[in-house]
């Protein structure tokens, strides 16, 4: 029984040890503050942030922004799956298609999504649907070139086993393509929910009124700096349990890929 | 004439090992003991999941036992809780191969002396210089390993491990992904590079024939948990070539090993057994 | 044991016989006979038309608001453009220089500090476990989120610069420590036997096992790394940079100076590109082994 | 030899070549390659590495055409890929994303004439059969690679196709589950009527499974030698140290030296390994 011991004492040995070195750097992050560490000084200590949580979690206002930055995020995320999906596994199935698309996706993905922010404030009629849009471009072309990616690098041999069988086009489709090509989907997903993040919080600060983008910002302009650090450890968190959502999702997607 | 191995000998003792893949306490191996003289060439037999590489892994010094002793020449090196550092006096030979794949067949065995502090990395270029030539070897030295072919690369790693001089070579499978033929030479390279420095052997495989006919002494191991079912003793005195593969002993040996092995093999591939180490 | 005659001698692989020169020739005719190219073309073209019919041509509204390719190429072509940035003026080149050498920093800086952390992360168990978890926790947090406590960190320092920089770095960072973490913990632990059981001594087993084996993924790392700096660094010069790319597309909005917009998104698109494919030569080149593996 | 001429041939192949590649690139990979397979025979094709024989599964099996030749199943010349003509490839095709039950059963499934409960009762028998009946709810990766190989088999065998083409199917296995394998193969092979190519690189697999084997030439390759091989079935271990059976071995490994000697000048790295075997052998 000695290995079952080990095992389970060596993942608590590394939870303390994770735990010592969150600690130590939160101390380090308070002293540092109080004696005026250089680069620490003007940041706002963590007993200052804690302080100022309370008033914060109270007003209703600070958790309409969490709502708003979710909702920007759902919908443009939603979007980039609903039309990057379908592009992708087109453009896997068809040559021409490829052909067609693919340079001039190669030659818009290397802009970054938050230089369309002025472009996009100025077509769209609303902020709402300018940040809301910056979000879809972030996510849209990660999910096409990762679906891209999987459904051609399905193995040949599945395929030609599937036609050898007497598969008809749309037994292909559903039974082989979209299966094979479901973790890449899931890759795509999670990558690109990481991506709508980043660019609603800064698409919150250049152009938006509200999220925790806005928030953070708005405590920066208004020299409430404990709340600076609140609004990134929020967007922080919401980031976390979006991707999150995604691994799960993942899993029950794809229940061959676990381990034996 | 071939020297007579003084050191190398490995006495295992009631060895048992536990695993826990993801908490199922699976008894991989169970109280087996045996005595390998030095120079001895023996040869573990069984069905895939019969534990064979879970011991050669415990005297290579990759992890510790769950009870029992495994000692080199009197001193022990592998017990429960503690496990000797992996050495050159105990070299491996792995399955599918560990040439460093980024650098060249030269480094690759000049690499040993060289972190040993052995010798400078000229003299070791050197040593491993005249090494692949006495082995049939030479001409390949600046090439990466995965130019080569699978028989030519198990050269490689074969001399890469003799030229540490070590006190126990240990062959995990190393020609199961050969086509027969070229399995053949790959034997008969081995054989005569354990004519020319006599170490003692350590050599695993599911391949019966392989067995008797390299082997003085084939242990025959049942299915998980593995326990040694059955000891066979070749004598076909040395140096052996191809040529005793028709002989009339061989053939009942061959007949005896299948036999002992057979209803194990079955039992493994029924259940599906799956190597644990 | 006589040795024949093996084939890495003999060297008659049918390709080396053709000169290179004959072979790239023929991938290029080969090329031109697909259609590849051509639909591809064809492709690029269809979304500028598109782009001049909705925004000139046509005067689709809301997109009339936008400059069409027409206006945005002749102010690009113009040797005295309206708004002062074309080919032919400093100040374009000025922008990009500013842009390029800040994430030329961020990537040094996220280099020298990244590869080794992550080596290490990916190798000691121990050290992954302090390291690790505060990573973790901040990872998550999008880089731009910084973009406030960076002014306040680097508030004692004069130059605007520091927090820009910082904000390239940090995405930078993040991208190469996980995934040359990620390579070391990719190498066969059959080759960390081997080089122990050869009596490699750690710092063998660091540079000869450890390194090289995870060099693919440390060049990965680096080739998202800038992309993924490059990301940060825009927005940073959105909100509070001076020159650069980002700035220029920021002040060129304020200041309604549309087709600036455009050609500033352009340029940022080609560098970018120019940026992770210079590293994936520089890869390819270090790793001729990973290239021939697999035969 | 009267008796195979009378039985009506199952597959017959004329004249096939087939090219790869442009310009200097060119490699000519199959020429003039013709013989012909019977019903409920079981043909095995042995040819040194690199000869062209997965290109003749393909073409065969219907996912690539040949610049020239043609072949014919039952007098009517190929088409498209279809169950009547199925390949167990190499390394397993199992679908990952499906389980043991619902791999074989796909076969019937889309050529969707047959009831659901008929074609699951079936898939019970056969899973039965090759007895991984308790692992039918598992996933490939779940499974041995003994155990994926049979469940190849399984899901090939359901669909009673008139010739199955397996190449290499034991390939990467164990030496001991690939005589297990072997046994496995001969039993389901022996107890029922099914014509079957089955394509090797071992001259002891081929010679002990075969009732006609014929060996490839080098690339570009072409049938270069028939061997009728009259061994008694059902076919047993003891076979193996039998005269005739050397005699088949010597008889057929002369041949492909000489296949291995071209193979090796044109820097076929398995060549090599090969030719430095055979010449040990000779020895």
């Amino acid at each position: 029984m000695a290995t079952a011991a080990f095992a389970k004492s060596s993942t608590t040995l590394s939870l303390r040890r994770g735990l010592v070195s969150v600690l130590g750097l939160l101390v380090f992050w308070e002293i540092g503050r109080r004696l005026h560490f250089p680069f620490l000084s003007a940041v706002p200590a963590p007993t200052e942030v804690l302080a100022s949580l309370d008033k914060i979690v109270g007003n209703s206002k600070f958790w309409n922004d969490w709502i708003s930055s979710f909702s920007r995020v759902l919908s443009g995320f939603a979007l980039a799956q609903l039309i990057g999906i379908p592009v992708g596994l087109l453009m896997a199935m068809s040559r021409t298609l490829r052909y067609l698309w693919f340079p001039p996706l190669e030659i818009l993905r290397p802009i970054p999504p938050l230089a369309w922010v002025p472009t996009s404030i100025i077509f769209w009629p609303t902020t709402e649907l300018s940040i809301i849009f910056v979000i879809f471009l972030g996510a849209f072309f990660t999910v096409v070139l990762t679906v891209l990616g999987g459904a051609r690098a399905i193995d040949e041999r599945l395929i030609r086993a599937a036609r050898s069988f007497g598969s008809k086009p749309r037994d292909i489709f559903w039974r082989i393509v979209l299966p094979a090509t479901m973790p890449s989907i899931i890759t795509g997903m999670a990558v690109g929910m990481g991506v709508t993040w980043e660019v609603v919080v800064a698409a919150e600060m250049i152009a938006g009124k509200s999220g925790l983008g806005y928030f953070t910002w708005a405590s920066y302009v208004g020299g409430n700096y404990p709340q600076i650090i609140v609004g990134m450890a929020s967007i922080g968190i919401a980031g976390y349990l979006s991707s999150g959502a995604i691994r799960l999702l993942g899993k029950r997607a794809t229940p061959w890929q676990r381990r034996i | 004439m071939t020297p007579v191995a003084a050191t190398g000998a490995i006495n295992i003792r009631n060895v048992s090992k536990i695993y826990d893949p993801d908490g199922a306490n699976v008894l991989a191996v169970d109280n087996c003991s045996v005595d390998i003289a030095p120079g001895e060439f023996c040869v573990i037999v069984g069905p895939s999941g019969c534990g064979k590489t879970t011991l050669l892994n415990a005297i290579a010094g990759f992890h510790d036992i769950s009870s029992g002793e495994i000692s080199l020449d009197g001193k022990p090196i592998c017990t429960p809780g503690i496990s000797a550092e992996p050495g050159a006096d105990r070299m491996v030979v792995f399955q599918n191969g560990a040439l460093f794949p980024w650098s060249t067949v030269l480094n690759n065995v000049a690499y040993g002396p060289v972190v040993q502090g052995a010798a400078t990395s000229t003299d070791a270029k050197t040593k491993a210089q005249a090494l692949l030539a006495e082995l049939g070897l030479s001409g390949i030295g600046d090439r990466y390993p995965n130019e080569l072919s699978s028989g030519m690369r198990r050269r490689v790693e074969i001399a890469r491990a003799l030229i540490n001089d070590p006190k126990v070579l240990l062959l995990d499978e190393p020609f199961r992904a050969m086509d027969a033929l070229t399995k053949g030479v790959a034997q008969e390279f081995l054989l005569q590079a354990y004519d020319r420095v006599r170490k003692t052997v350590f050599f695993i495989t599911h391949d019966l024939e392989e067995a008797i006919f390299l082997g003085d002494r084939v242990l025959v191991m049942t299915t998980r948990p593995g326990r040694i079912k059955q000891t066979l003793h070749v004598d076909f005195g040395r140096p052996r070539n191809y040529k005793i593969r028709s002989s009339r002993q061989y053939l009942s040996l061959k007949s005896q090993i299948f036999e002992a092995v057979r209803e194990e093999a079955v039992r493994a591939f029924e259940a599906g057994e799956r190597e644990l180490a | 044991m006589t040795a024949i005659e093996t084939p890495s001698q003999s060297r008659t692989t049918q390709a080396a016989d053709i000169s290179s020169l004959a072979l790239t020739l023929f991938r290029l005719r080969q090329w031109l006979t697909q259609p590849s190219p051509y639909l591809g073309f064809l492709g690029v073209a269809s979304l500028v038309l598109a782009w001049y019919l909705l925004t000139e041509f046509f005067n689709v509204p809301r997109f009339n608001k936008l400059p069409g390719p027409v206006a945005v190429w002749q102010e690009f072509t113009s040797p005295s453009p309206t708004f002062g940035i074309s080919i032919y003026t400093p100040a374009y080149y000025m922008h990009i220089f500013w842009s390029i050498w800040r994430v030329l920093q961020a990537f040094f800086w996220a280099t020298i500090l990244g590869v080794p952390l992550g080596l290490f992360m990916g190798w000691k168990r121990t050290f992954r476990d302090y390291a690790f978890p505060v990573l973790e926790i901040v990872r998550p947090i999008p880089v731009l989120a910084w973009v406030p406590v960076a002014i306040l960190i680097f508030a004692g320092i004069a130059s605007r610069e520091a927090p820009v920089i910082f904000l390239a770095f940090l995405a930078t960072f993040f991208a190469t420590v996980l995934n040359t973490m990620l390579g070391v913990e990719s190498i066969d632990e059959v080759y960390f036997r081997a080089a122990r059981c050869l009596g490699s001594k750690p710092r063998h087993v660091f540079f000869r096992v450890v390194l090289p084996g995870a060099l693919p993924y440390i060049f990965t790392g680096l080739q998202i790394g800038v992309g993924v700096g490059w990301f940060s660094l825009v927005a940073a010069e959105m909100i509070s940079g001076e020159y650069g790319l980002g700035f220029l597309i920021w002040d060129s909005y304020v200041l309604s100076q549309f087709p600036v917009i455009i050609i500033a998104m352009l340029t940022l698109g080609v560098v970018g590109y120019g940026f992770s494919a210079i590293i994936r030569i520089v890869g390819a080149s270090l790793m001729r082994w990973a290239d021939r593996s697999g035969a | 030899m009267a008796s195979t001429l009378a039985r009506r041939a199952l597959l017959e192949v004329k004249g096939l070549a087939k090219s790869f590649g442009l310009g200097p690139l060119r490699q000519q990979v199959l020429e003039d390659c013709s013989f012909s397979l019977h019903t409920e025979r079981l043909t095995v094709l042995i040819g040194p590495s690199g000869c062209g024989k997965s290109t003749l599964v393909n073409i065969l099996a219907g996912y690539e055409a040949p610049d020239a030749g043609e072949v014919r199943l039952l007098g009517a010349p190929v088409g498209a890929p279809s169950a009547e003509r199925l390949v167990v490839f190499q390394e397993t095709a199992l679908f990952p994303w499906m389980t043991t039950f619902q791999n074989v059963i796909y076969g019937p499934l889309v050529q969707r004439d047959k009831r659901r409960e008929d074609i699951e009762a079936d898939a019970i028998v056969l899973l039965e059969r090759v007895g991984l009946k308790d692992f039918k709810d598992k996933y490939p990766n779940q499974l041995s690679g003994g155990m994926q190989r049979r469940a190849e088999l399984a899901r090939a065998i359901i669909n009673n196709p008139k010739l199955m083409i397996l190449d290499e199917p034991f390939r990467g296995l164990d030496a001991m589950t690939r005589e297990l394998m072997q046994e496995y193969f001969l039993k389901l092979y022996e107890g029922r009527k099914q014509s079957v190519f089955f394509i090797t690189s071992e001259i002891e697999e081929a010679i002990f499974l075969a009732d006609q084997l014929l060996i490839m030439s080098n690339r570009p390759g072409r049938i270069i030698k028939t061997i009728d091989v009259d061994l008694p079935r059902p076919r047993t271990a003891s076979l193996l140290t039998s005269t005739e059976y050397l005699h088949y071995k010597d008889e057929s490994l002369e041949v492909l030296h000489g296949e291995a000697v071209k193979a090796f000048a044109e820097g076929s790295k398995a060549a090599a390994d090969f030719l430095e075997a055979y010449a040990d052998q000779k020895r």
